[in-house]
């Protein structure tokens, strides 16, 4: 008898517990989609050329690269890391990956592009084996490695631009051409999410990503190589930054040495405003196009709103810090119903 | 050699400075229960990590089924079919119920290695459900309830199919109704044909489960008997290993004014209604299983977690204490559980560690004086008697006694009238334990008045003048130094004040265990 | 019975010394003195690729280039060894430089009001920081000055909109410029706050309980350490320290932007670095980061002096600092197999 | 065995970047003509500091004055910070001061933050002249200007307004707010408009990119959003102007909105060619570095002083003459060069 009295109180005691969690960790992406169907209402009443098919194709299209990079960030956070070198990164592959092209015309995209993620993957490689073999802070290892791949953009750019005109046609229309009518760049971050959806969610070492964040201890008993994960999470980045130095030329059909710099910050706030926590072990993906959608948001909606561009880098840095603060108060939260449903 | 599952013979485990385990045998039937009782710091705790892998020892061999083996790593040993369900909760916060259970060996398409999600959610389920709770598989782990982790955590050790599972100290953190779940489940388990270790230094856990008993003291083998072939005092002497008046010195201290005084004591989720008052030259024994809320209510006394509900009166003056040093300027010390996390700075020389609580005491304006400061350091490291050669030796290199010597040491820098030693003697080899309980009983005669925090028994009842029982986050009984008996202690920390009926029941069932 | 035994020699007294016993080995195994050699090189290779390099007068005004930074380094070098970091310290130096110059040239505050109000902006910056800090534990200290960090240059961005706000009085562009003794102001100023922060974290209470933070947070809350109170200290003391860099560098440029002091932070967190600060905490001396200001700095000088262009000096830079912080990690895993096969053959 | 991997990837590692400056340093070596070697101070030393590095626009510059100096003889030494900032130039100007150079051209970051340091400069006897993007009066001699503000801004809308045949809405899309030169050209832009023959030309926005792609882009698209039926975008910047030519032309508004004014033929030639912007314009950045280096090899051999009046022979560009420029004096190169269809092909490789 005394079995099933317990049983019972139990499964009561969880059915509450969960539905109560179900919310809190619900919250905070439905507040950020409200916030931004908010926004775009707000917007749309000032400046009606908002809501238009053309402007939303526009937004997602600018909003594609910065998505991908949130994605490779998100896994860096998720095992307590950070990588401050994308932007670096980026410029460095997209110039090289310019400079290929303008030399062979002839250069089948698809191969430039794969040189771009070679190139972004092996400065991954290079920060990974920084941090997981030497245990440097990835901040640190990062903040340096961002100066040098800069130093190496600018030396082989040796000052110059690679310009629309030398890129081959081919090339340039990465970022044009549409595959069933939906702009490649849209397209190839859709598939990159699909795979990454499936990689975090349906394989072992996915999962060991989570683990190792969560608790790194226990993933030692568990077996699991804290090295090998800390590695191949700098590399993804690596790779998609590689990538998106590609995507990002062809977009703007030159290749400057000074490409995206300072971009890591907004790819680290469209993380955190997807509610990637820093202390590691979690982060959803749908968070993180939430996130990286918000940014993208803001990015078109101000000039639209004509609103100085003064004022965007200190909203930025407020709404990053209103988020995470929010953010930490939600998981309070939860932690002080725990203890209250203790009995004394 | 088909009788037992498990054989361990002689195995002997060295660390840097102390011999954690010494020639220790241990032998596993099939399907039974077996109790690995000790002390603290007895060894238990490294023997089984001897046995899952995670420590290999120095010497002796390990038969299992029949056969040698040796782990290299834990791993091995789960392939193995050993599983462990460790005091501390080891899982994934943020990860599943589901997860953590298959956590190291998923289950996964045979060729695209697809995580089998369906499965695991299912078989999850199912198993929880054998254990007699219907949590949703799904839940993150983080936001569960201790007692439900545990239940997960043996859920993991299942799902492994494990023929040995071993429970360090499973009940220390669960109510009396949570342990009579979990009891429940170890016998079923049992039935199932598994064979379980048990470890506790409880002796309920231990008559309530366990077919035979083997007891650690020291890190030696003491000997192994069947649960009714011994008795409870035999018992007691096999683990404390004297007579328990021997090894406490009387102390010659009479009792004066009133020091200290609680009322009505509460924290949100850790305890309620704490009341009780220490005088000078006392010794306040505070006793109860692990988790009972001791430490909790002495770190809100030192300001390390406030409380929220109560008053506390200091020489008769109401006071708040919002953070440590609010205690120590109103003359409180603190004597952390862990040494090695709260109590010093192991990378530090043994006196600057002494000295750090008052570094004004010998500072001008902020400005140190380093002389005065290694002068005092050597001064309090000799009068504790630590075993060293210089102020400048690092205390990672010193053995746990003399570590916690240094510890004490740092609360005779402060000018201090009431002193909480929280499991002042965990983990020290028995020369530094009676060392200990010396200087205990100096500084009681010198008119502190010591509050002792302590798992173990025979000390409690050895050193206390009054000792106060806690029982899942309140005091369920004051007992004098005359009325004090182990089974009254026992009585009063197996009560369970929190939910009537049931505690009725399962204290009724303990009882009848023992006179039986 | 063998209990007495234990006893009686638990009772023999034993005494210890509280004489530091001097070891020359030791002495000369501090980083310290790789750093003075690394130092000597550079002067040495610069001296050799330059003939401009060595000269007094050179190498003296050649501080006032680099010394605005280095203000930050003295609280930096506190802030990692709490295990912590501030990225935001570039900003700051921005935001409060920035509201000096609109106080003086658009509200008509005097100049030594504004001055003050510099500084008073600075520790605010700061402090925030800190707070954010100390009540939100969940976050580190990374994200939080990520955050100011934005957030600060963005509201400079919002005053000054872009535009610069100079002509200062005279008198102002003594910092930046002036002499005292043939000895530039800016390098006295360094020298003297170089001595002070050293005195403070090496001989002072406070110092001694920054350490004890760094090596193990809970053990010194236990030990009745302020912990909160002096994070939040060290984290004004930061953007009080970044508040004078804005002086001095506003002054130099008799002017001020919104995007001064942009990637400071970098160039600090290398200086600290290389001084031989240990990023894990705990571990590490003021004069390692001082004599590493002076190698950074001429370094750059002297590759300057030879005209290599600037993107070469962020490669280099940024190899300084990896190596920096690699280099440790090796010797101590060479210095221990080494003691271990001593262990080994004896 | 893994302290060995360890330790030896950290060296491959180091060795690898070094090896990445180490060719780097070479490549300087030989645009500063020596500048290592030459310890004698017998052959004069001019110095180009421009405003960052990694801008074609500036490595045109200093490639001109290279050639100017290779022409009058002397060494050259040419620099940039790597990033726009005033500090960075400072840094700069107190090594060419440690060097003893004779003369620095400098393209200023910030009008007045390097008036401290260039009074510093010209007390110890150097020549200082700014180019492309003046300093203030007090601290230059003189002023080489690639082309008379004036006429830049006016014939940037002249251009428009022919292109749109003299009616329709106009934008620009400049850089930064607080870039002087751009900011000076539109209030001239501003007063033709206000010239007869306009009254249907109407000036709808000032729009800035901030020299950023991705900022620029998302201004445009802003622009052609806001304002449906634009005609024209004048951008002043060579970042602005391409990212404009290029929204233009993905939005396939080629020929509904024409892109000019004034950008870098190689950035541009793609656009000129497909004939989203017509027509645009730029001085000859070579000829302004060149000029400048004659202008200093001047000041240095004291043909010149910065006095108004003064006139010298400055090689290709033939006689040139000192004017009056506000407070100070400059040089003036002469009207922005017009690049089109016809003679992009033979300069997009140029510069």
């Amino acid at each position: 008898m005394a079995e099933g009295t317990l049983g019972n109180s139990n499964s009561v005691q969880v059915a509450k517990k969960t539905s109560k969690l179900a919310i809190v960790s619900k919250f905070r992406e439905l507040g950020l989609l409200a916030f931004i169907i908010l926004l775009c209402v707000a917007v749309q009443a000032r400046n009606p050329s908002f809501l238009t098919m053309e402007n939303i194709n526009d937004m997602i299209t600018n909003t594609a690269i910065l998505s991908i990079l949130a994605l490779g960030m998100m896994l860096v956070l998720i095992t307590r890391g950070i990588d401050l070198s994308i932007g670096a990164t980026l410029a460095l592959s997209g110039m090289i990956a310019a400079q290929t092209v303008s030399a062979n015309q002839g250069l089948h995209p698809i191969l430039a592009i794969l040189l771009g993620t070679i190139i972004g993957i092996v400065c991954g490689i290079v920060i990974g084996f920084l941090v997981s073999k030497f245990g440097i802070l990835p901040i640190i290892a990062t903040l340096a490695m961002m100066n040098i791949f800069r130093g190496l953009t600018f030396t082989v750019s040796d000052g110059q631009w690679i310009s629309s005109y030398q890129m081959p046609e081919s090339f340039v229309s990465i970022a044009t051409s549409k595959i069933l009518g939906i702009n490649t760049l849209i397209v190839i971050a859709v598939v990159i999410y699909l795979i990454a959806f499936y990689f975090i969610n349906h394989t072992r070492t996915g999962r060991q990503i989570y683990a190792v964040g969560s608790n790194p201890d226990s993933a030692k008993v568990s077996g699991i190589s804290q090295t090998k994960i800390l590695m191949l999470v700098y590399t993804i980045m690596g790779g998609l930054a590689g990538l998106s130095g590609v995507l990002w030329v062809s977009k703007f059909a030159s290749a400057q040495g000074d490409t995206a710099s300072g971009y890591e910050l907004t790819v680290i706030a469209a993380c955190i405003l997807g509610g990637v926590s820093i202390a590691g072990g979690s982060g959803k993906l749908s968070g993180v196009i939430l996130g990286s959608l918000l940014l993208g948001l803001l990015n078109n909606a101000l000039p639209l709103l004509n609103v100085s561009p003064f004022w965007q880098m200190a909203i930025q840095g407020s709404i990053i810090l209103i988020a995470v603060i929010i953010n930490t108060l939600v998981k309070r939260g939860v932690v002080r119903n725990n203890l209250l449903r203790r009995k004394i | 050699m088909s009788e037992y599952v498990l054989e361990l013979k002689g195995i002997t485990k060295r660390f840097p400075g102390v011999t954690a385990l010494d020639n220790v045998h241990f032998k596993l039937r099939p399907g039974e229960i077996h109790a690995l009782m000790g002390e603290n710091g007895a060894g238990k705790s490294t023997f089984i990590k001897v046995i899952t892998g995670v420590h290999s020892p120095d010497e002796g061999e390990m038969v299992l089924y029949g056969q040698k083996v040796k782990f290299s790593n834990p791993k091995e040993a789960q392939t193995m079919g050993i599983a462990a369900i460790y005091q501390h909760v080891t899982n994934y916060p943020d990860l599943t119920v589901t997860e953590n259970i298959f956590m190291g060996h998923e289950k996964v398409q045979k060729i695209t290695g697809r995580l089998l999600w369906k499965q695991m959610h299912e078989e999850a389920r199912e198993i929880l459900q054998s254990l007699g709770s219907s949590l949703d598989p799904k839940t993150e782990m983080g936001s569960l309830s201790v007692a439900q982790q545990q239940i997960v955590e043996i859920a993991k050790a299942i799902s492994t199919n494990a023929k040995i599972i071993i429970m360090d100290e499973p009940t220390a953190a669960l109510t009396a109704r949570e342990s009579e779940e979990l009891y429940k489940i170890a016998e079923s388990l049992r039935d199932q044909g598994a064979s379980i270790i048990f470890i506790s230094h409880r002796f309920e856990d231990m008559y309530r489960l366990a077919s035979q008993v083997t007891v650690l003291r020291d890190s030696k083998y003491i000997g192994s008997w069947g649960v009714n072939e011994i008795s409870n005092d035999a018992l007691i002497v096999a683990m404390v290993g004297r007579e328990i008046t021997q090894v406490f010195p009387k102390k010659e201290s009479e009792i004066g004014e009133k020091l200290l005084e609680v009322e009505g004591l509460g924290k949100i989720g850790f305890f309620a209604d704490i009341s009780f008052t220490l005088h000078r030259g006392e010794i306040l024994g505070l006793t109860g299983l692990v988790g009972a809320g001791r430490t909790e209510v002495c770190q809100s006394l030192f300001g390390i977690m406030p409380y929220d509900k109560g008053k506390i009166k200091v020489n008769g003056r109401e006071v708040s204490i919002q953070n440590p040093k609010e205690a120590m300027k109103l003359g409180i010390g603190y004597l952390p559980e862990d040494r090695q996390l709260q109590g010093l700075v192991l990378q530090w020389g043994l006196g600057r560690n002494i000295t750090l609580p008052t570094l004004k005491n010998f500072s001008k304006k902020g400005w140190l004086d380093e002389r005065k400061e290694a002068d005092l350091a050597k001064k309090l490291a000799e009068k504790v008697h630590v075993k060293a050669n210089s102020i400048f030796d690092l205390v990672s290199s010193l053995s746990g006694g003399n570590q916690q010597k240094v510890a004490v040491a740092k609360l005779l820098t402060a000018d201090l009238d009431i002193i909480i030693l929280d499991e002042p003697t965990k983990g020290v080899d028995v020369g530094a334990k009676s060392a200990i309980y010396e200087i205990i009983n100096d500084l009681a005669s010198q008119g502190y008045g010591i509050i002792m925090i302590s798992s173990e028994m025979p000390e409690v009842i050895g050193m206390s003048d009054r000792i106060a029982v806690m029982r899942s986050g309140r005091i369920t009984k004051f007992l004098h130094k005359e009325e004090v008996t182990q089974e009254a202690i026992l009585e009063a920390s197996m009560s369970d004040f929190s939910s009537k009926d049931e505690g009725e029941e399962s204290r009724k069932g303990i009882e009848v265990k023992q006179y039986g | 019975m063998e209990q007495r035994v234990v006893n009686q020699n638990e009772y023999v007294q034993r005494t210890l010394t509280n004489k530091q016993e001097f070891s020359l080995k030791k002495f000369f195994l501090q980083w310290e003195w790789l750093l003075i050699l690394v130092f000597l090189l550079v002067l040495a290779i610069n001296t050799h690729l330059s003939p401009y390099f060595l000269n007094g007068a050179g190498l003296r005004d050649a501080t006032m280039i680099f010394l605005d930074k280095a203000f930050i380094v003295f609280p930096m070098v506190m802030i990692m060894i709490l295990r912590d970091i501030d990225i935001s310290v570039g900003s700051t130096v921005a935001l409060s430089s920035v509201v000096m110059a609109t106080l003086y040239n658009n509200l008509g505050v005097p100049m030594e009001a504004a001055i003050i109000i510099c500084l008073l902006v600075g520790a605010l910056c700061g402090l925030i920081n800190g707070l954010l800090i100390i009540k939100f534990k969940e976050l580190s200290a990374v994200i939080v000055t990520l955050g100011t960090m934005i957030l600060y240059r963005g509201l400079a961005y919002v005053i000054l909109e872009d535009q610069a706000s100079g002509n200062f009085p005279e008198w102002f562009s003594f910092f930046g410029w002036g002499h005292v003794a043939g000895i530039p102001f800016i390098l006295l100023v360094f020298v003297l706050f170089a001595i002070g922060f050293t005195l403070l974290l090496h001989k002072t209470t406070f110092g001694r309980q920054i350490f004890a933070m760094g090596n193990n947070p809970t053990a010194s809350r236990f030990s009745g350490v302020q912990v909160d109170k002096i994070k939040i200290i060290v984290f004004v003391l930061a953007g009080l320290m970044a508040a004078i860099t804005a002086i001095f560098l506003a002054s130099r440029m008799g002017s001020t932007r919104p995007n001064i002091a942009t990637n400071y932070e970098l160039d600090v967190i290398a200086m600290v670095a290389l001084g031989g600060i240990s990023t894990a905490g705990g571990k590490g001396r003021m004069l390692g980061a001082i004599i590493a200001i002076f190698i950074i700095g001429y370094l750059q000088y002297g590759l300057g002096l030879i005209n290599i262009a600037s993107q070469t000096m962020l490669v280099i830079i940024g190899i300084l600092l990896i190596v920096s912080v690699v280099i440790p990690k090796l010797n101590l895993k060479g210095i221990f197999s080494r003691f271990v096969k001593k262990r080994n053959t004896n | 065995m893994r302290r060995f991997l360890s330790k030896w990837a950290v060296v491959g590692l180091t060795v690898a970047m070094l090896a990445a400056c180490g060719d780097q340093k070479t490549n300087q070596g030989t645009e500063t003509e020596g500048g290592e070697a030459s310890s004698d101070g017998g052959t004069p030393k001019y110095a180009m500091v421009f405003k960052n590095t990694g801008n074609p626009y500036g490595e045109k510059m200093m490639d001109g004055f290279q050639e100017a100096i290779e022409e009058v003889g002397g060494e050259v030494i040419l620099r940039a910070p790597d990033q726009p900032t005033a500090e960075g130039q400072i840094q700069i100007i107190e090594q060419l001061i440690t060097q003893q150079v004779d003369a620095i051209a400098i393209a200023a970051n910030d009008q007045d933050a390097l008036e401290p340091v260039l009074k510093k400069a010209m007390d110890q006897g150097i020549k200082i002249l700014s180019v492309d993007s003046a300093v203030n009066a007090n601290s230059r001699l003189v002023h080489v200007n690639q082309a008379d503000p004036e006429r830049i801004g006016r014939s940037q809308i002249e251009a428009v307004s022919e292109m749109i045949n003299g009616e329709g809405q106009i934008a620009v899309l400049s850089a930064t707010s607080q870039a002087t030169n751009q900011n000076l050209w539109i209030e001239w832009m501003k007063k033709e408009l206000e010239e007869p023959g306009y009254e249907n030309i109407e000036l709808v926005k000032v729009a800035y990119g901030d020299d950023l792609r991705d900022k620029s882009v998302s201004e445009t698209e802003a622009l052609l959003k806001s304002y449906p039926d634009l005609k024209a975008i004048v951008a002043p910047t060579t970042v602005g102007i391409a990212a404009a030519g290029k929204v233009i032309t993905d939005k396939g508004l080629n020929g509904k909105v024409i892109v000019t004014g004034l950008g870098l033929p190689s950035e541009m030639a793609s656009y000129i060619e497909s004939g989203v912007s017509p027509a645009m314009f730029l001085w000859n950045p070579i000829d302004v570095g060149y000029g400048a280096g004659i202008a200093s090899y001047a000041l240095v051999q004291e043909e010149i002083t910065g006095k108004v009046g003064e006139s010298f022979e400055a090689g290709r560009l033939g006689e040139k003459e000192v004017v009056e420029d506000g407070d100070g004096t400059q040089i003036m190169l002469g009207d922005p060069f017009r690049f089109d269809a016809e003679n992009i092909d033979e300069w997009k490789d140029v510069y």
